[in-house]
């Protein structure tokens, strides 16, 4: 497989017809695999494809410049697809080197995403390596820890929350690595109006996470990058699935599948009635 | 100041004692990490786990500190100053790494004006460093001439697991001062080459390595180097690096109002972010790569200019902690053979 | 141990509208013992505050020979300018400082001293030219070379006219094409050209100048053309500061910080700086 | 808690609700004085970081959000969009634990001077029942 990926990126880089490839190489800590940027065929040997190859590269298409080479799992295409959905990027700049993968790792144990993935073989692709692998029905519930604290009282999540978010240091990692979180700039870093104070404690930091979640709402693809990435360990993936599932029933839109279709939040549909229960 | 030897369970006799009347900081363990955190009882602390997540840095530079707070009414404002309580405490167990950060903050918050904050707190801390009984992959202390899992730099006393007990070395009066008031708790030296062994196989478990051989005088002339914009293109300019590293101390200050009563609030600040930098009229640093540099160059030039020493201690959180593997050992090793 | 960032309490006494952006403020320290004992230099800064809202650095515009007040000039720009501007006479505000180094003014006796500002880049040099005027023997021939975008933009109206009647300055004023009126009698064209023709002369003399840092850059340009050294050029930089204290750690340029080593830099310095500004 | 009176803030579009408030005044009808008004000009406009920005405040106990009803936009589609915005921000302030009826949101039209005064005795006895909010101060 990896022979073929790199054959397939050299081709791309000597034909001129990208000016990067983004892959990964070999990290330098623990098993890690590490992004890659090839410029030349060169560079491309220093690719791997490997079990760790966890990260979603899909966030640096919008910061390369030029036509782009990426190389991406099915759900980092589902990223792309949502970028591209959303203007950020042509689809004629990006040629997807799809693979296929039959999950990831994170520090040797499977990654979450990966016990429910249904794109094993990505949705689109300009050239696949590896053979398509069927992808099944999972048989584990997607949404048990949302159903988890959904079951709480409005008590207990206000408290389960606040101790979960009291040890958010606002380093912006989850942001940041979120390639769906493209603004220029984002509402927690201006200053008139300051939304959200600066300082770091519980109150400010829910509500930074609130609005976080919330602009996710009908983005979030599900990639985990934002927990993965959260130094403080903090189970961010949680609200995104909240939305991601309240995007689904009520709005019957699935992010990340149809290139066409128009993001939930930025549509709307004149029939549905979700306004009945609660809009007086 | 003679070494001392403490049994573990003299020290958390020790440790209950100094609670009941000071405030004691400790590494406990929260959910899957182990944090600095005030503790009542020796039952709290964890000595043998993993680094703590966040740097010593916290407990003497918080993240949010008060600075001043103020009432308004009508044209009037009094300015009320923010006390510090002035209570003793201690610090046990910290790592030698973070112990080694403190005098390069000293540096930066007592030259010419003192932060009175910062130094009030460290003035009134003793700090209990424990050699390392474990190593992460990701440190790289010993790549520092004076900085090891049993370096003395920036502690008080230095506690070595001897087995049974604890070896205890003397750095400063500090340190003696709470050998002398619970003198019944410390008993004569011994074992010494049990403590000499322990500490050399501690400095032996560190791997990682680097080599800073060269790199101040690359960085004194490569700038403009496009190196910077090649080891820099997977950054993502998160603060994870600069929050949780033992040196960084940049900050922001920013009023937050209530009503009529406000506060004068610094926060930690991070280079890594788009708005850290503003000049009138224009943004000197819009490209991620400039921010990355500025990092890189602030730590190991622009403070070496300023105070003759690097400001990295090689505790390796900014490995651990980076999402894209960002690895200042490598950036160094590509900066120095550029 | 003090607390280095407990401001001073300021009443503003007086309010001039410069510009429709711009505006000065006198200030008086309402505790009489500051009021009495408060000393800087021309070309150091503070930090004002407006409680509440928060800090912004500028410098102190007044001349340090006119005691018991102090008087800064900004403009409405940012959060903090915004809310300052709106203030009114009587309203109270934060001061810490002064900040910073200043204009080298010992060296500068005996000497020829030629000013170049535009625009608001007038405060700073207008603190030094008036500490100056004040003893007014110490120095040789002023010149001083001010230029702003329109008339409009032209700062301290009345202290323009003052100077322009002295005898002992050569004043030149000017605007940039396009921003004058029928009425203008002064010249027309951006400040570097201005002052190749005005031409002031090398020999033992002190330029120092103060404008948009585009100004600043093609000043330097014509008076290395001139002949003037590098040691001979005198600017000062602004930067958003946060505490002017050497710590915060955001206005770092190379290994100097702004606020501790700065912002009044030669020519000279400014070239040993990292090519980042 | 008898005597609570809460603060609350209206976010109310220019064209609907706001000229439905305003009719309730000239019609004379009673209702409670516990609301104060911010004029959008339209309910789309409406961010989630207004109602965050709302209960930051010192003393504000209760948001009303209220537009055009479905159909009836000045601007042909912006409630729709804002029925689908509000629907998300319900659901997330339900999750992080917020209780239902500090935020509430109602279509109103010009027309219904009736229906606002309605509309701001429920909020506000709904309030008063939740009690003053401290979260987020």
């Amino acid at each position: 497989m990896i022979e073929d990926l790199k054959e397939k990126a050299k081709e791309l880089l000597t034909s001129k017809k990208v000016d990067v490839v983004i892959g990964y190489e070999a990290g330098t800590y623990k098993d890690y695999a590490s992004p890659s940027f090839a410029k030349t065929a060169k560079d491309v040997d220093r690719f791997v494809w490997n079990k760790n190859c966890v990260n979603n590269l899909a966030i640096y298409i919008t910061k390369a410049k030029g036509k782009v080479g990426i190389i991406a799992k099915g759900c980092d295409v589902k990223s792309i697809i949502g970028i591209i959905q959303e203007n950020q990027i042509n689809r004629e700049d990006v040629v997807i080197i799809g693979i296929a993968c039959d999950g990831v790792e994170i520090d040797g144990e499977k990654a979450d995403k990966c016990n429910f993935c249904d794109v094993h073989t990505p949705k689109i692709y300009d050239i696949l390596i590896g053979d398509k692998i069927e992808s099944k029905e999972s048989s584990q519930d997607k949404y048990k820890e949302v159903a988890e604290i959904e079951n709480k009282s409005p008590e207990e999540r206000w408290k389960y929350w606040k101790d979960t978010l009291s040890k958010c240091i606002r380093c912006y990692a989850c942001r940041q690595v979120c390639p769906l979180c493209y603004c220029d700039k984002c509402f927690v870093d201006t200053t008139v109006p300051q939304w959200i104070p600066m300082s770091v404690n519980e109150d400010n930091n829910m509500m930074f996470h609130m609005i976080r979640a919330y602009h996710m709402a009908s983005r979030c693809i599900g990639c985990g990058e934002c927990q993965r990435a959260c130094p403080m360990n903090i189970p961010l993936n949680i609200l995104s699935k909240k939305m991601t599932k309240e995007v689904e029933e009520m709005f019957g839109y699935t992010p990340g599948v149809d290139i066409e279709a128009k993001p939930a939040i930025q549509d709307f549909n004149k029939k549905e009635d979700p306004d009945k229960e609660f809009i007086m | 100041m003679a070494d001392k030897l403490i049994s573990k369970e003299d020290l958390n006799t020790l440790i209950d004692n100094l609670a009941k009347d000071i405030d004691v900081f400790a590494p406990v363990k929260k959910g899957d990490m182990y944090l600095y955190s005030k503790i009542s009882s020796s039952k709290d602390i964890s000595l043998n786990g993993k680094n703590t997540k966040k740097p010593l840095k916290e407990v003497f530079f918080g993240q949010s500190e008060e600075l001043i707070s103020f009432k308004t009414a009508k044209k009037e404002i009094e300015i009320i100053e923010s006390e510090e309580d002035g209570k003793k405490r201690v610090i046990i167990g910290s790592r030698p790494c973070d112990a080694a950060a403190l005098p390069i903050l000293d540096e930066v918050f007592g030259w010419d004006y003192k932060d009175s904050f910062y130094l009030d707190k460290r003035e009134r801390t003793t700090i209990i460093s424990i050699t390392c009984n474990e190593v992460e992959e990701s440190c790289f202390c010993t790549s520092f001439g004076n900085i090891s899992p049993s370096s003395k730099e920036g502690s008080d006393l230095l506690l070595t697991d001897i087995g049974e007990s604890f070896y205890v070395e003397v750095v400063t009066d500090k340190g003696d001062a709470i050998i002398e008031g619970n003198s019944n708790l410390f008993k004569k030296a011994e074992n010494i080459s049990q403590k000499d062994k322990r500490q050399k196989e501690a400095v032996e478990k560190v791997k990682r390595r680097v080599e800073l051989e060269g790199l101040k005088e690359k960085l004194d002339i490569n700038f403009e180097d496009p190196i910077w914009k090649e080891i820099s293109q997977k950054c993502l300019g998160c603060a994870a690096c600069t929050y949780l590293c033992p040196t960084c101390h940049c900050f922001d200050i920013q009023d937050e109002m209530k009503k009529s009563t406000g506060k004068r609030v610094r926060n930690w600040d991070s280079c890594a972010f788009g708005h850290f930098t503003q000049m009138p009229g224009h943004q000197p640093r819009t490209e991620q790569f400039q921010r990355f540099r500025q990092r890189v160059i602030h730590k190991f030039k622009y403070y070496v200019d300023k105070f003759n020493k690097t400001a990295c201690v090689g505790c390796g959180r900014c490995i651990e902690n980076c999402p894209v593997n960002m690895d200042i050992t490598k950036v160094i090793e590509k900066i120095v053979s550029s | 141990m003090e607390n280095i960032y407990k401001p001073y309490i300021a009443e503003i006494k007086e309010i001039v509208r410069e510009t429709s952006d711009t505006t000065t403020f006198k200030l008086e320290f309402v505790d009489e013992e500051v009021k009495k004992s408060f000393d800087f230099k021309a070309g150091q800064f503070g930090e004002y505050s407006v409680f509440g809202v928060g800090e912004c650095t500028f410098c102190i515009a007044s001349s340090p020979t006119r005691k018991g007040y102090i008087e800064c000039s900004f403009k409405k720009v940012g959060k903090v300018t915004s809310v300052l501007y709106d203030l009114n006479v009587g309203d109270k505000i934060g001061f810490r400082g002064p900040y910073g180094n200043w204009f080298p003014i010992d060296d500068m006796k005996g000497k020829n001293l030629i000013f170049v500002g535009g625009g608001i880049g007038l405060a700073p040099l207008r603190s030094l030219i008036w500490n100056c005027l004040d003893n007014r023997d110490d120095f040789k021939d002023i010149t001083i070379i001010y230029g702003a975008r329109s008339i409009n933009d032209l700062v301290y109206k009345n202290e323009l006219k003052e100077w322009k009647e002295r005898k002992d300055i050569n004043f030149v004023v000017t605007v940039d094409p396009g921003g004058e009126d029928k009425d203008w009698k002064g010249k027309v064209g951006f400040v570097p050209t201005v002052l190749e023709e005005v031409s002031p002369s090398k020999k033992n003399a002190v330029v120092i100048t103060c404008g948009p840092p585009i100004m600043i850059k093609f000043v330097v340009l014509s008076l290395v053309k001139m002949g003037f050294s590098d040691e001979q050029i005198v600017t000062t930089l602004e930067m958003r500061m946060k505490c002017g204290l050497g710590k915060c750690g955001r206005c770092n340029i190379g290994n100097v910080y702004v606020c501790k080593d700065g912002p009044v830099f030669t020519y000279k310095e400014i070239k040993q700086f990292p090519a980042e500004f | 808690m008898a005597d609570f009176e809460p603060k609350i803030v209206g976010i109310l579009c220019n064209w609907c609700s706001y000229a439905g408030a305003d009719l309730a005044g000239t019609s004379r009808l009673k209702y409670p004085e516990n609301i104060r008004i911010i004029k959008v000009p339209c309910s789309g406009r409406v961010n989630p970081l207004f109602i965050i920005k709302c209960f930051q405040q010192e003393g504000i106990d209760g948001v009303l959000v209220s537009g055009c009803h479905p159909g009836d936009c000045h601007y042909t589609t912006g409630n729709y969009y804002a029925r689908r915005k509000f629907a998300l921000m319900n659901k997330m302030l339900d999750f992080m634990g917020i209780e239902k009826g500090r935020v509430q949101f109602s279509w109103v039209s010009g027309g219904e001077g009736a229906k606002w005064a309605k509309v701001v005795e429920k909020v506000v006895a709904d309030i008063k029942k939740l009690g003053p909010f401290t979260k987020f101060k």
